[in-house]
């Protein structure tokens, strides 16, 4: 599928990979999210900004899916119009095969910033909310819903407080119990666990996987840390510095292996390839 | 020795027809000549055009007027209120106008004052304490006696003058009555729908509705000025009455009236507006509101109200 | 307990230490003394009582120094002719007329402002409209509306409360919308992820994200509206007896009772403290300020 | 290439890509097409210009509709007579006398809201005066003032501008002061880092961050200003010949020709338009807009 | 010195050191920085918040120190202590041996938050402005020490950019640049690379340590990952959660121990300090 979009466009082709491949028609015939081609450019009042070029991958059901990129590759500005916020300049994002147009609670994004808590409700108020609002859960179960989940992030004795009044860290945890209260098909998270300590990141990792367990649910995941790309992802694309381009797609390996060497020859696999060119 | 009096005066005249001896006074530059005339060198005049009795009085208050032109209910009020007072106490210089307010109506039902009904709505610059308020209250007073002034007070609406015009005019609102002046009033009645009720100068006579005053304490201190102003002032009545069509002409001009020359002049003519030094009737307003207790301190003569120079004046 | 102890160039050599926190789980809730000013410091109604006296005390001495009780009376000049029309429930009475004017043509401006930067917040051509419309009409006198409250509302409070809206209006509108746009994208972000737009946005996020500028624009249409107001009965003629306390102000000063003038301009300060300490400090106590968005 | 193909449970196994990425250099800035309509849209000026039209047409409509143009002239009618005094003179004096007035007030009223809220945002007695202040006498209307501005200015001008000024300064001194105050604490903290306190805090952080604050505060100003200033004109009374607009509109009324108050009032709303258009939106694009503060 | 102050204290004395220690006499006479018994405190509407209790520690003139601790447990508060932004309720902060009373330029701080750039100025004015307004450098050597810095951070590109338009990693980056450039006595660092990628974050490391080795100034360093805190400090303070206390003040090895067992040894170490209890 992503050699063909990629075949059809001209320019930016170099893919090296198994076109007549027979694994390759182990691919079912639709992914859950498709974007194909996708450019997107911010235009301030002094510049045009080109954020990612002629970007194409696809995400199938049940994938956890882990950008990893540079510093400013546009790793945010990818998942903002996955989002629905961002309209790609050239290219289209398809999710179930109808092209993204608007955000929704179908797509639950955990944002970079520690600004995504409506400071005027309080930890719990925040994640209920959100339950509510976008009609994911209702009374009695959204309540329930929500303590599970704030009692996961370690704050069931902050519930209370207002998010102003919270750590950088417990800001970003609260944003991840919302996120995933939500229980989205797609969960689309920005570098979640980058304000966390070891341990909590740990903690955050394995409960991110215990709910995969649970519910298989898609999840788009941005992060820094090669480790824990393979830890939490089933499949890493690598992004390539400012403007940001594809420049692999890897399957990670599975839990069993962590720990093993496969785990430390993929990390240097990866290692290489971001940071050799 | 002259030197001793003030080497300029505020004076404040008002908008409109009224007071147009002012206008002929201030357009004449006569104070100016009069003052020369009694030897007090070249006076310096500002003129001031201030709208409203209760501003006016303000002004004078605080000492930024020397000499205005107000109605005469509007002094009155003054008047009581800083007698005994030494440092603020006025006194009326002389009388300045006469003229007729017509009450109008645009309603066929209405022939005479006891025809009002709640319904209706008189329209006036201001109610219950300006001068056509009172003017109101004081016909009240003659049709259904002194208890019943304020009869028609709450069928009062305040308006300025032509907004009161246009109202009564276009028809499209509820204020269907309006107690007005030159030339307003006239005006209304060139509309076939519109009628007069009442001419106040059949009801009250054909008294002074403005006139000009001044503190005390700056008539003390400048009486040949004061006279001076006096004299001005009959010097400007003359010239309205001698030559009506210059006195027209110099209105327009000042005012940057749109009206005609001939318009203005045929207003002057009327018999009902009288421009006259002597205080004439301004007893009425002060028994009247005497009486109603709108002022505390009564003059017992007209005289107690004016300064010793128009004493003399068969005033009333 | 393993002691390193390394020497890397200048840095200063010491030991490593290691506590057991676990023992010491007493944690008592320390206060930091305060000396008995700080104490009094610390309360509001105290400071702003104190400036008020002081207020009350230099508004008294310029009045005896003036010694012009017809202009500007002393501030206990005044206080006697508030308690007189207090007493015989004459201020009681204007001010309630008033108050329920100011109160229908407040709570309609904030309506229609509420309606206007909803609708402008939601397209560009709204946005035009409302910045088009406040900068034509914001300017414009109360004399402008006259003739068209004439024909549209007839004398009386109808014209006085369109006359209010006006006063209102654009100055919540303003605030509002500055305020919809100051709010960040990231919020904007969360409340569409929840399936926000239009009224829910506005209403779920902007409105409380913006709360801080919407309270000063309430504030500021409420002391326009009581300015408003004030002049407002006086210019359309309050049929006789139903008057406010424009109304009473105006009475009042025609017949140059200066010292009744002043309290009811006093009344209007009251309640303006009133409104502020009473109203709006708890509401930003409430809000804002629990909520950490003003300091 | 390697190729892994791990089948964790219910994945989907697909080959790995790996793609040259150095080859592909040039970067063409891609612009979406637009549609025609759409380019127009984008026009700003083009939409607001619309708008005019639309009010302009609506006014001639009910102006001929309402058949009176003695209190509701139409929009051509009104026209008209703008055009006339333009063309005679008589407009751009009045406009020049009440713009030189207005400007005075306006600055002053600027800059002691400056000073207020730096005195404000110092100290808590400084916030409680201001509070106190802006409560008690935001509220009182320009009458209340008179005794004072006509001891203290007396007649004209002097007198003009201190009403001007209490019309101007409350709001522009609730504004910047919510302003300073919602400024988030990490950008004080900054400031402050850089040794920077009292003034130099207000100046170099608290203004800019609160600009769009302040920026409704001015434009709600110089509204009240404009509304203050036909008013206070008429209660000022003007040295003969050198009234403003407002005096224009009074005379106008006073004359019947309700087209020329009409037609003074919309010189109000014209300079009203391009102070927006052209002062304000530049501020904004220039500042707020380009800082990325406002949206 | 720590010991003097730790035994005046009643309460919270746990410490297991060697009182007596002979090396302790090594520590000379005034240290840099005095944090002593300090607690820390939040107030809200609702509730009060202790964010850390009778903190003891020393930082001595050209220390690399390095605060490590779980999520809310204390850390920024603390910086912003010593920074001079907020009041010990108890205890006290002496720098140089008077107490800290209020900010300054001499201790500069790079704030957790992605807003501590101002908005209004581009990346290049950001950093200018700082030197400028504090003083620390002016006219043709301020300009240099910018380009310079900006230079290092990798945005000279984005020099004239607004902070509008930037990723979180870029502001960051900004921010670090800031407060590198101001060349301080103190460097207050709160978790400044966090939001970084593996290759910028190493980049940003080295630039730090080069610059030390510059000029020795003394830096305080917030940091989740104790890989970090071990190639970047010379000494380490691990705190307890919340609300924060001192568990620990540990030696850090020297760069050349770097990738040996030692550093696996310390990680360890501190890893069981950490999150065994
Ligand atoms: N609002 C914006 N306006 C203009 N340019 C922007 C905006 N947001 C991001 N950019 C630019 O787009 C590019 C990609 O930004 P993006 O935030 O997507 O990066 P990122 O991969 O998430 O980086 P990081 O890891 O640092 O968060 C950067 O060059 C940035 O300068
Ligand atoms: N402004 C505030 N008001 C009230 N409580 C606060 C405030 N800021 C922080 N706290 C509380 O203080 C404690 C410590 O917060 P702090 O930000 O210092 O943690 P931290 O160690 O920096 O955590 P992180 O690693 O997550 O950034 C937390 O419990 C937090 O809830
Ligand atoms: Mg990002
Ligand atoms: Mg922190």
């Amino acid at each position: 599928m992503s050699r063909t979009s990629q075949t059809v466009r001209p320019a930016p082709v170099g893919a090296v990979g198994a076109p007549a491949d027979p694994v390759a028609a182990a691919v079912p015939a639709t992914p859950l999210l498709e974007v194909s081609g996708v450019t997107l450019q911010y235009k301030t009042t002094d510049h045009l900004v080109t954020a990612t070029y002629r970007v194409d991958f696809q995400v199938f059901k049940s994938d956890r899916y882990v950008l990893l990129g540079p510093s400013g590759c546009g790793k945010s500005t990818l998942l903002k119009a996955i989002g629905g916020y961002l309209e790609p300049v050239e290219g289209a994002i398809r999710l179930n095969g109808h092209e993204v147009t608007r955000p929704g609670p179908d797509r639950m994004m955990v944002f970079q910033e520690f600004d995504q808590l409506l400071p005027w409700k309080s930890v719990r108020e925040n994640v209920l909310f959100a339950l509510t609002t976008s009609g994911r859960a209702k009374g009695a179960e959204a309540a329930e819903r929500t303590d599970h989940y704030i009692n996961k992030v370690g704050l069931a004795k902050f519930a209370h407080s207002f998010p102003h009044t919270l750590s950088g860290g417990m800001k970003q945890r609260v944003a991840i119990a919302r996120g995933m209260a939500m229980e989205p098909d797609v969960l689309l998270m920005d570098e979640p666990y980058a304000a966390l300590d070891a341990l909590t990141r740990r903690r955050m990792q394995d409960e991110l996987l215990r709910l995969w367990d649970d519910t298989k649910f898609t999840v788009l995941f941005v992060t820094h840390s090669i480790e824990e790309a393979i830890r939490v992802g089933t499949r890493i694309l690598l992004l390539s510095p400012h403007p940001g381009q594809v420049k692999a797609e890897l399957n990670s390996i599975p839990p069993e292996q962590l720990g093993t060497a496969a785990q430390a020859e993929l990390e240097a696999r990866i290692n290489d390839m971001l940071f050799v060119h | 020795p002259a030197r001793a009096e003030v080497p300029e005066v505020h004076i404040s005249k008002g908008y409109g027809i009224l007071y147009l001896p002012m206008i002929v006074m201030e357009h004449e530059k006569l104070l100016e000549k009069q003052a020369k005339a009694a030897g007090l060198g070249d006076v310096k005049v500002g003129w001031l055009e201030l709208d409203g009795g209760n501003v006016i009085n303000d002004a004078m208050i605080s000492g930024n007027l020397d000499i205005a032109a107000i109605g005469v209910p509007g002094f009155l009020t003054l008047w009581a209120k800083v007698k005994g007072n030494a440092k603020l106490e006025v006194s009326g210089l002389a009388g300045l106008s006469a003229t007729s307010l017509y009450l109008n109506t645009n309603n066929p039902n209405i022939k005479s004052l006891k025809d009002f009904t709640a319904k209706d709505k008189i329209a006036l610059p201001g109610i219950k304490t300006s001068l056509s308020a009172v003017v109101l209250q004081m016909a009240v007073a003659k049709e259904f006696g002194d208890d019943n002034y304020a009869k028609l007070d709450p069928m009062t609406v305040g308006l300025p003058h032509p907004e009161a015009y246009t109202a009564l005019v276009s028809g499209k609102t509820e204020v269907n009555s309006h107690l007005g002046s030159p030339p307003y009033s006239f005006m209304e009645l060139e509309n076939p729908q519109v009628h007069r009720v009442m001419n106040s100068v059949d009801v009250l006579g054909n008294i002074s509705l403005d006139l000009v005053y001044a503190p005390k304490r700056f008539i003390d201190a400048n009486p040949k000025l004061t006279a001076a102003f006096l004299s001005a002032l009959e010097e400007a009545d003359k010239l309205i009455a001698d030559e009506p069509a210059r006195a027209a002409t110099i209105y327009v001009q000042s005012a940057k009236a749109k009206l005609s020359a001939e318009e203005v002049e045929r207003m002057i003519k009327d018999p009902d507006t009288k421009f006259s030094t002597t205080p004439n009737g301004v007893m009425q307003f002060a028994n009247f509101m005497g009486r109603v207790g709108s002022i505390k301190t009564k003059p017992a003569t007209w005289q107690d109200l004016f300064i010793a120079n128009v004493h003399s004046l068969s005033g009333s | 307990m393993t002691m390193h102890s390394t020497m890397h160039s200048i840095l200063v050599d010491r030991p490593e230490i290691v506590r057991d926190v676990s023992r010491s789980t007493v944690i008592a809730d320390v206060e930091k003394p305060l000396s008995a000013w700080e104490r009094l410091y610390r309360v509001p109604l105290l400071r702003k009582g104190l400036i008020l006296l002081a207020l009350a005390v230099i508004w008294e001495v310029y009045g005896r120094w003036l010694d012009n009780p017809l202009l500007f009376p002393p501030f206990t000049a005044m206080l006697q002719a508030f308690v007189t029309d207090l007493g015989n429930g004459i201020i009681p009475a204007r001010t309630l007329v008033s108050l329920q004017t100011l109160v229908i043509g407040y709570a309609m401006g904030i309506l229609l402002a509420a309606l206007l930067t909803t609708v402008a917040i939601g397209s560009q051509i709204g946005t035009d409209l409302l910045e088009t419309m406040t900068s034509m009409l914001n300017p414009l006198p109360a004399i402008a509306l006259l003739p068209l409250a004439l024909i549209w509302f007839g004398l009386g409070s109808g014209s006085v409360i369109f006359v209010l809206v006006h006063s209102v209006l654009w100055a919540i509108a303003l605030n509002t919308h500055a305020g919809f746009r100051s709010v960040s994208n990231t919020l904007r972000m969360v409340g569409r992820n929840y399936g926000l737009s239009g009224l829910g946005l506005v209403r779920h996020i902007l409105i409380p994200a913006a709360f801080p500028s919407i309270l000063t624009g309430l504030k500021v249409g409420w002391a326009f509206a009581w300015r408003t107001l004030i002049a407002a009965e006086l210019v359309f003629g309050v049929s006789s007896g139903s008057g406010g306390l424009g109304w009473y102000i105006f009475e009042n000063r025609n017949q140059l009772e200066t010292a009744n003038v002043f309290a009811g301009l006093f009344t209007v300060i009251l309640i303006g403290l009133v409104v502020e300490n009473g109203v709006f400090a708890t509401i930003e106590r409430r809000t804002i300020r629990r909520w950490g968005m003003q300091h």
